[in-house]
């Protein structure tokens, strides 16, 4: 059955950075030159294609976009500056926005209005709900202990709650994916046994960004690391142990240590990144979609907002600590509530499950593959 | 090694032997066994050379001349065409199989075609075996 | 000539081709005060024009004639000419003034366009208008550059009976042309076809040969130039050298064969190649021993020639010429591989430039036509091992043809270089023929066979169990002694890594290195591909701006054999008929606004 | 006449002819040969040094006949003749062996091959001995061409010619001049004005008091040769005769009927249009489909008759420019439309088209490709589907079977020679090749003359061409016959035929024989003569005399017969 080809999707594809692909003439440059490119995974040429040619449904079980770490040969080897890799960055960012079934995904990519429209209305609503919340149950002098204005307790259950609804949607849009790219295909018989043997991946390449060291530049990865392994310690830390986090005014090397390290990771990674994109110093910093630069301010906030008011508690600075305390909570609440499930952060989630599942995928072929030259081979005998 | 035909042909210039040229210059291989003779056009060729041919002991005489309508000269190849109808009807009295003697258009484009025609006459005539002219020849020799 | 109501001159700039030094501002405040123009507007550089909104305001305007300027005007004119079709107004008044086509005098582009927009606004073609003077011609007419684009148009004009002087940089006419082993899609010879003319050229009595010659300067004006011709110095009288290789023989300087392009050496007293002519030999004054020496070292030669045919004090000598008409036939250089890494040029030993290659497989060619990988060989002079073509080396097992070499590509030569899909053909044939155990594979991008009879030789190439692939493969590496060379294979979609033994990669043409320099002592302008422009595109692919200067051959783009001689027949047809008329052609850069504009009021009174 | 000093030289053109026959061996043979003074093998006899060789040894052995074993005769046979001549003797002493074209490169066994080639040399060697001094005749040239179609070529030649001072007749079936270019608005890849163009040639061409025009007029004959042609040309005002030195056959080309495919349903399917229906469109800003609506998306298909076997195999070299011009016209007479171009390979080789057509697929054009045999499909298609046809095409670029909707399909037709191509090559007496383009003399280097000496084709009926290349064929075309017109006189061959009065009995049958009518009969005398002007030396009077009173110049019964004898003294020597 022919596939309908969709002249406007390339149109659309513009709204999320991809603008020189009607350029490309398939000369096939990128897909050699792209040390991950290998059969039956050929990218970027293939989706460009795609791309070009409109082939939704082709785009949507895609898990190529995924496989790209965006190291750049493509687009510096590519001869008619079609820049590929970028092409390749707005397909991820046109799938999170396909596997989004809220649609907001889809609205925050294509006007960055609404997303920061959207990013302001939470932090505003965070802020009075604190506020409320904290000049209801304590004082805005107190930082710790009883009659505090934001206790601890009480913010671990929030962070939980938050973090169970951002996991649910998270989960709603992975299962999506796994729809998209295996679930509707009935080529894609994939018994239960593989998807248990290769779970192992997901946590491998949630934590070690394996695939990415791969790339023939190595700053990128180490990088990514850093700022992956940060957040993770961050997380971490506010998901259990916030209570000692919060203690003080004296530090608390058990967890502050490990405060101290993702704060400035973070921190350092983001500054090399602004700069990076300011500066466009690599080709994987050229193209900055909004969106880009909303989550790096995002992110640098957060986490400079965080390391003030730990230091103004130190200090003793109480109130100023609290209301530093607000300021930072309006940054975290929007950045995770939004940007996790709907917009650049879900790669966080997608990228190891691309490879879960293409690996399932690859497993799958093969077997098919094999299964064709049995019969083939009966129907000779 | 068996035998090998000796095949004369006589080739215009203007489609034929340009035509050969062609077989040439695309490199489209065939049987060595011709000799050819160029002259301008078909309509050149004297019966008489064609029996001097034969009478010098070739197994074969081939005249290739432009497709109807496209002589160089307008019409030579018709005369070709009519001279050699009654030619073959001589070498046959002669008790010389008339296959021996052949008349074919090959355009100046047809270099595949030249080849072909040589190749297929080249094995007809090998079937046919030497021209019995020849052995006279050889008798001849051995009375002197 | 037509043309009525009111007139709008539109400025659309496609920006590909407009050149810094245009003033438009300038020349759209000229236009408002031209006749019936009742607007005019600058719309910027490739504008998004609507029909459905410009025809309302056009409307509104009283506008029924259009006139479209700018670079590249074509560009935007359907817009127009369906804005005025829903006015209801003519369609085919839309006129367009395009300064790329006409306005590709340096210098003076500003005025240039003033002119254009003023044809267009009276409806009169410019090639009608801008017509120069006649000049007074005279008869000599001076050729530069000996391939056989200069070697055409010299011979026919000298057969006519018209005095040539032909001027060759190297030692030796014949240029690329000599260096092929076959012509595609034909396949015969190239010196069987090339020589004869060659012989031609010293034998005929109205050419004189100037080879190892430059045009340094060139003054006066069209119909009348003075040329200053640098002779520089041979060293061997050609008229008595007999080409016996005495010389040879002893000289003690090897270096790289400029005609082998490099895959052998030739002493610093040589002959460029067998078939050379003047069929002499020559010294290269930068490496020999003697020259460098003033004459301290060396001088075995000299008491070798039987004839004292050596004379290594010679000097150089600059001539100065009269001239009437000058053809450019300056040709083209090869793109330089080494410019793209990734497929190891210069440090893979058997990856080969298509040149390098033409040489190996030519029967005049250091291995007399053998196709065979290069070999490590002790060098006693050098004392060092060298990687050396020799004709009992290895044969290669697998051969691949890479196109576009530096062609069709944003960072190299953004053109199509036209002759390399033949080529490269030819080579897989020729790679078939003379190996047929070898595998051999073609990485291409469109396979452009254009020419007359090119497809059904595409055809036989398919048909000799060539590898076409369409997917320019990316790089070649080196492995475990081997190569391999990876590229997508995109019809069959799948990723190929082909172990393979030779590589050859189908260069581009690009212009010659001192094209810069050329161009200014012709007073032509350039195109962004840096070919040498003509005076219009279609119209006279072969004249220039400057009157009496003539393109011939690649210098004015990329061309295969028939189109080259065609073209250099072409110039010798305007050179012949300005002399046998006497009206030699004025240049047309030299004329004013004021001519133009003048010239055209009265045909548009008519 | 048995004792001439005869030279052989036995070519081995690099490895061309050694690589299968063994040179030295005939050079060998040949030493044996009597008559034969010396017998040379040589790496390339074309070269200088070649011919110097030659040169030397007619002048230092005394040598009086020249055989040289090489390529084919229509390649290097004046060559050689020039060094005859040179060296002092007569050009016609001269006669070829091709043991290249006619043997290295068709045979592969070396014996045989090497055995062929002795028996061609030998041939030669003996035809030469019968070689008779001939002298070139020289006969006035008219100054007058004759241009056959007013195309773009046509008109260049004309003007080119005429601009020299020299008159010209242009002859053009149709009523006005501008031929196919005519129906062209901007030209790609620069999108230039072909209207100014075509009206910048033809006001000059109107103007220019040496031309002479005549529309609607055909050539109805031609007669004479080379500097002395005699034209019949039928007009509207009747028949018109004109003499002509030369003519430059400019008919141009036609455009494949698109019918042809009924695959595509031209002429079935209201909105499948031609690639010239849609410039009529463009031109009028009229863009619309059958119902007058203005189409949502338009495909492009290429190579509508070309590169395909069962049309023609050849590809028409500009369609695919033409089609890119029309992606860019369509999107800028309609940005909301879109356009879809389905093509095979992408043929932008011009100066500047590789650019345009990156230009193009910056305007998002939708670049769909097809395989060479399998064609796209035009299927009705259903509502909501968002045209009025479907397009099915197996796309090779990404594999997948395609579909796209189209309110309007337009074939790219390619070129094909005129229909009537075949009577004007009959007429002025020059081949077509087997797809009916007329053959130019040799493809590289002289690609506008043509086997019949002063007839020169240019433009597109030599091959499909644009109009930068057909301009400078026709000025090509035009270089050659100025050169021809500078000289009063030009020469023609020496090879003609003769009566010999003594053995002419007067049977007049050669008369009615001869096609160029050069043949009269002298009544008083009772003999028939030649007019050797008129004579192009076919040699059928030759053969026709029954009492062999005609000679054929340098194809005399004797050389011929020589010649058979040559080749057969092998076969002849042995039972």
């Amino acid at each position: 059955m022919a596939i309908r080809a969709n002249p406007r999707l390339i149109e659309e594809l513009e709204l999320y950075g991809a603008e020189d692909v009607s350029k490309c003439y398939h000369c096939g440059n990128c897909s050699a030159v792209c040390p991950f490119s290998r059969d039956p995974f050929l990218f970027p040429r293939k989706s460009m294609r795609y791309l070009q040619m409109g082939l939704e449904e082709k785009l949507k079980g895609n898990l190529d976009p995924w496989l790209c770490y965006y190291c750049g040969e493509c687009s510096d080897e590519c001869p008619r500056d079609a820049e590929p890799g970028e092409t390749m960055m707005s397909l991820r960012r046109w799938l999170t926005s396909q596997y989004d079934f809220t649609g907001i995904s889809r609205l925050f990519y294509r006007s960055w209005k609404i997303e920061s429209a959207a990013i302001l209305l939470v932090a505003a609503l965070t802020g009075l709900g604190f506020w409320l919340f904290g000049s209801s149950v304590g004082s805005l002098g107190v930082y710790d202990g009883p009659g505090a204005f934001f206790p601890s307790s009480a913010i671990h259950k929030f962070d939980w709650a938050l973090g169970f609804l951002l996991a649910g949607l998270l989960l709603v849009n992975c299962a999506r994916m796994w729809w998209f790219s295996i679930g509707r295909d009935p080529k894609l018989r994939i018994p239960v046994s593989a998807y248990v043997r290769r779970l192992f991946l997901l946590p491998f390449h949630f934590f070690t960004q394996d695939r990415y060291r791969q790339c023939e530049k190595k700053r990128p990865w180490a990088i990514h690391l850093v700022l992956m392994l940060s957040y993770l310690t961050m997380l971490v830390l506010i998901m259990f142990f916030l209570h000692l986090v919060q203690s003080g005014p004296e530090i608390d090397w058990r967890v502050h240590a490990f405060g101290y390290l993702a704060t400035a990771g973070l921190l350092g990674t983001t500054a090399f990144a602004l700069y990076g994109r300011i500066r466009k110093t690599e080709t994987h910093y050229k193209h900055s979609h909004e969106s880009d630069w909303i989550f790096l301010i995002l992110l640098g906030y957060v986490a400079g907002t965080g390391i003030v008011q730990h230091v103004l508690h130190r200090a003793g600075l109480n109130t100023a600590a609290n209301i530093t305390y607000l300021a930072h909570m309006m940054g975290v609440v929007p950045m995770l509530g939004l940007e996790v499930p709907f917009s650049k952060w879900a790669h966080l989630a997608y990228r190891p499950l691309a490879m879960y599942f293409s690996a399932l995928q690859e497993e799958a072929m093969e077997a098919r593959g094999r299964a064709s030259e049995e019969t083939a081979r009966l129907r000779a005998a | 090694m068996g035998f090998e035909p000796r095949i004369v042909g006589f080739l215009c210039n203007w489609c034929s032997y340009t035509g050969a040229d062609l077989a040439g210059t695309s490199r489209i291989p065939y049987s060595p066994s011709i000799r050819v003779i160029r002259v301008m056009c078909s309509a050149r060729v004297d019966p008489t050379f064609v029996l001097r041919c034969l009478s010098e002991g070739a197994d074969g005489v081939l005249v290739c001349g432009c497709h109807p309508g496209d002589c160089h000269y307008s019409e030579g190849n018709y005369k070709a065409l009519r001279r050699m109808a009654l030619l073959k009807r001589l070498v046959r009295d002669f008790g010389i199989e008339e296959e021996r003697v052949r008349l074919e258009w090959v355009s100046a484009s047809e270099g595949k075609r030249f080849a072909d025609v040589v190749d297929d006459m080249t094995r007809k005539i090998r079937d046919l075996g030497p021209s019995k002219v020849r052995a006279v020849l050889a008798a001849d020799r051995a009375e002197r | 000539m037509g043309g009525n109501g009111k007139i709008g001159v539109f400025f659309c700039l496609e920006g590909t081709d407009t050149p810094p030094e245009l003033n438009l501002e300038e020349v759209a405040r000229y236009a408002r005060n031209l006749e019936s123009v009742v607007r005019v507007e600058v719309m910027g550089t490739r504008p998004r024009l609507d029909p459905e909104t410009l025809a309302p305001d056009l409307k509104r305007a009283g506008i029924e004639t259009v006139v479209v300027a700018g670079d590249s005007p074509g560009h935007f004119k359907q817009a127009f000419v369906r804005a005025l079709a829903l006015n209801g107004a003519n369609p085919e008044e839309v006129r367009l003034a395009s300064f790329r086509e006409h306005g590709t005098v340096p210098g003076k582009l500003t005025e240039r366009a003033k002119a254009i927009v003023a044809c267009a606004v009276r409806d009169v073609p410019f090639g009608l208008a801008a017509v120069p003077k006649p000049v007074p011609v005279h008869p000599v007419t001076v050729v530069i550059g000996g391939g056989i684009a200069g070697i055409q148009a010299s011979l026919e004009i000298a057969d006519a009976g018209q005095k040539v002087i032909l001027v060759e940089k190297s030692g030796t006419i014949g240029g690329h042309m000599a260096m092929f082993d076959k012509t595609f899609p034909t396949l015969d010879c190239a010196a069987c076809i090339l020589t004869p003319k060659m012989v031609a050229v010293a034998q005929h009595s109205m050419i004189d040969l100037m080879t190892y010659s430059e045009v340094q300067e060139i003054a006066g004006s069209s119909g009348a130039f003075r040329v200053k011709i640098l002779k520089k110095a041979r060293y061997v009288d050609p008229d008595a050298c007999v080409a016996c290789h005495a010389c040879r023989d002893v000289c003690p300087i090897s270096i790289p064969s400029e005609f082998d392009s490099g895959i052998t050496t030739r002493k610093a007293i040589y002959m460029p190649f067998p078939q050379a002519v003047p069929n002499s030999y020559l010294i290269d004054a930068e490496s020999c021993t003697y020259i460098l020496s003033d004459g301290k070292k060396c001088g075995a030669c000299l008491t070798k020639c039987a004839k004292d045919g050596i004379h290594l004090d010679e000097k150089d000598t600059v001539v100065e010429v009269e001239a009437g008409n000058i053809v450019v036939a300056t040709g083209y250089d090869i793109f330089d591989a080494s410019r793209i890494e990734r497929y190891g040029y210069g440090t893979l030993p058997n990856v080969l430039t298509a040149l390098e290659f033409e040489r190996l497989t030519n029967a005049s060619g250091p291995t007399g036509g053998t196709i065979v990988l290069k070999s490590k060989k002790y060098n006693k002079r050098k004392k060092a091992e060298e990687w050396v073509f020799d004709a009992e080396g290895p044969r290669p097992k697998s051969v691949v043809i890479i196109h576009c070499v530096g062609s069709r590509d944003a960072r190299y030569n953004p053109y199509c270089s036209r002759v390399c899909c033949m080529y490269s053909l030819k080579f897989a044939h020729l790679v078939r023929e003379k190996l047929p155990d070898a595998a051999c594979y073609e990485f291409y991008i469109d396979m452009r066979a254009f020419g007359k009879g090119y497809e059904d030789f595409f055809e036989r190439i398919k048909h000799e169990q060539v590898f076409v692939v369409r997917g320019r493969s990316a790089k070649v590496t080196e492995k475990d002694g081997g190569m391999v060379v990876k590229g997508e294979d995109i019809l069959n979609d799948r990723l190929m890594e082909l172990p393979v033994d030779m590589v050859i990669l189908s260069v581009g043409l690009q212009p010659v290195a001192d094209v810069e320099s050329l161009a200014r002592m012709f007073g032509i302008a350039r195109d962004r591909d840096g070919w040498l422009t003509e005076m219009d595109y279609n119209l006279d692919p072969t004249a220039t701006e400057r009157g009496g200067i003539f393109l011939a051959g690649v210098c004015q783009g990329p061309k295969d054999i028939p189109d080259t001689v065609a073209q250099a027949s072409a110039v010798a047809a305007r050179i012949l008929r300005s002399i046998l008329s006497g009206k030699g052609q004025g240049s047309r850069a030299d004329l004013t606004l004021e001519e133009i504009d003048a010239r055209s009021r009265e045909l548009a009174a008519r | 006449m048995g004792e001439c000093r005869i030279g052989v030289y036995v070519c081995n053109c690099g490895t061309n002819i050694a690589k299968v026959v063994d040179c030295d061996a005939v050079a060998r043979a040949a030493q044996a040969l009597s008559g034969v003074v010396v017998a040379r093998s040589y790496k390339y006899t074309c070269s200088t040094p070649g011919q110097e060789t030659i040169v030397k040894d007619i002048q230092e052995l005394g040598l009086d006949r020249v055989v040289v074993a090489a390529c084919s005769p229509r390649m290097h046979e004046p060559t050689f003749r020039r060094a005859l001549q040179t060296a002092g003797i007569n050009p016609y002493f001269l006669e070829m062996a091709n043991i290249r074209e006619q043997c290295s490169w068709v045979h592969s066994d070396p014996r045989a091959a090497t055995e062929k080639a002795v028996d061609l040399m030998r041939a030669a060697v003996r035809r030469v001995v019968w070689h008779e001094p001939l002298e070139k005749r020289y006969v006035d040239m008219c100054r007058t061409t004759l241009v056959l179609g007013g195309g773009i070529a046509g008109l260049t030649a004309a003007l080119e010619i005429a601009e020299a001072g020299k008159p010209v007749v242009l002859v053009e079936k149709r009523d006005r001049l501008g031929g196919n270019v005519a129906r062209v608005d901007l030209t790609a890849p620069y999108l230039d004005s072909a209207r100014d163009m075509l009206r910048d040639r033809m006001e000059q061409v109107r103007k220019h008091p040496m031309i002479q025009v005549l529309l609607e007029s055909e050539l109805e004959a031609l007669e004479g040769y080379v500097g002395n042609f005699k034209a019949h040309i039928r007009t509207k005002e009747g028949p018109f005769d004109t003499p002509a030195g030369a003519v430059v056959v400019c008919t141009g080309y036609q455009e494949f009927d698109a019918s042809r495919v009924e695959h595509y349903g031209y002429g079935r399917l209201p909105n499948v249009i031609t690639s010239f229906e849609l410039e009529q469109m463009l031109r009028q800003g009229r863009l619309l489909t059958r119902e007058g609506k203005p189409p949502r998306c338009v495909a492009l298909i290429h190579c509508v008759g070309s590169r395909s076997p069962e049309y023609h195999s050849y590809c028409s070299r500009v369609c695919c420019m033409t089609a890119l011009k029309y992606g860019h016209e369509i999107k800028s007479a309609l940005p909301r439309c879109y356009v879809y171009d389905l093509y095979i390979d992408m043929h932008a080789f011009g100066k500047g088209c590789e650019d345009f057509y990156r230009r193009t697929a910056e305007m998002k054009t939708m670049f769909l490709m097809y395989e060479k045999g399998d064609l796209p499909r035009i299927e009705p298609a259903g509502d909501g589907d968002g045209g009025g046809m479907l397009i099915r095409i197996h796309e090779k670029l990404s594999g997948e079977d395609i579909e796209v909707p189209a309110d309007l399909v337009v074939l790219m037709v390619g070129m094909e020679p005129r229909e009537d191509a075949a009577r004007v090559a009959r007429l002025v007496n020059i081949s077509q090749d087997k797809d009916g383009w007329f053959i130019e003399s040799h493809p590289k280097l002289d690609p506008v003359a043509t086997t019949t000496d002063g007839i020169f084709i240019a433009g597109a009926c030599q091959a499909p061409k644009g109009i930068p290349g057909s301009v400078a064929q026709a000025s090509a075309a035009s270089a050659r016959i100025l050169a021809k017109l500078a000289h009063e006189k030009i020469e023609v061959d020496a090879v003609f035929a003769e009566v010999d009065d003594n053995l002419c009995s007067g049977c007049r049958m050669c008369n009615e024989l001869c096609p160029y009518t050069a043949i009269e009969y002298d009544a008083t005398r009772k003999r028939s003569q030649v007019i050797s002007a008129l004579c192009k030396a076919c040699g059928c009077c030759v053969a026709a005399c029954p009492s062999g009173a005609i000679k054929g110049r340098h194809f005399t019964d004797r050389q011929i017969t020589a010649q058979i004898e040559g080749v057969l003294e092998w076969a002849s020597s042995q039972g």
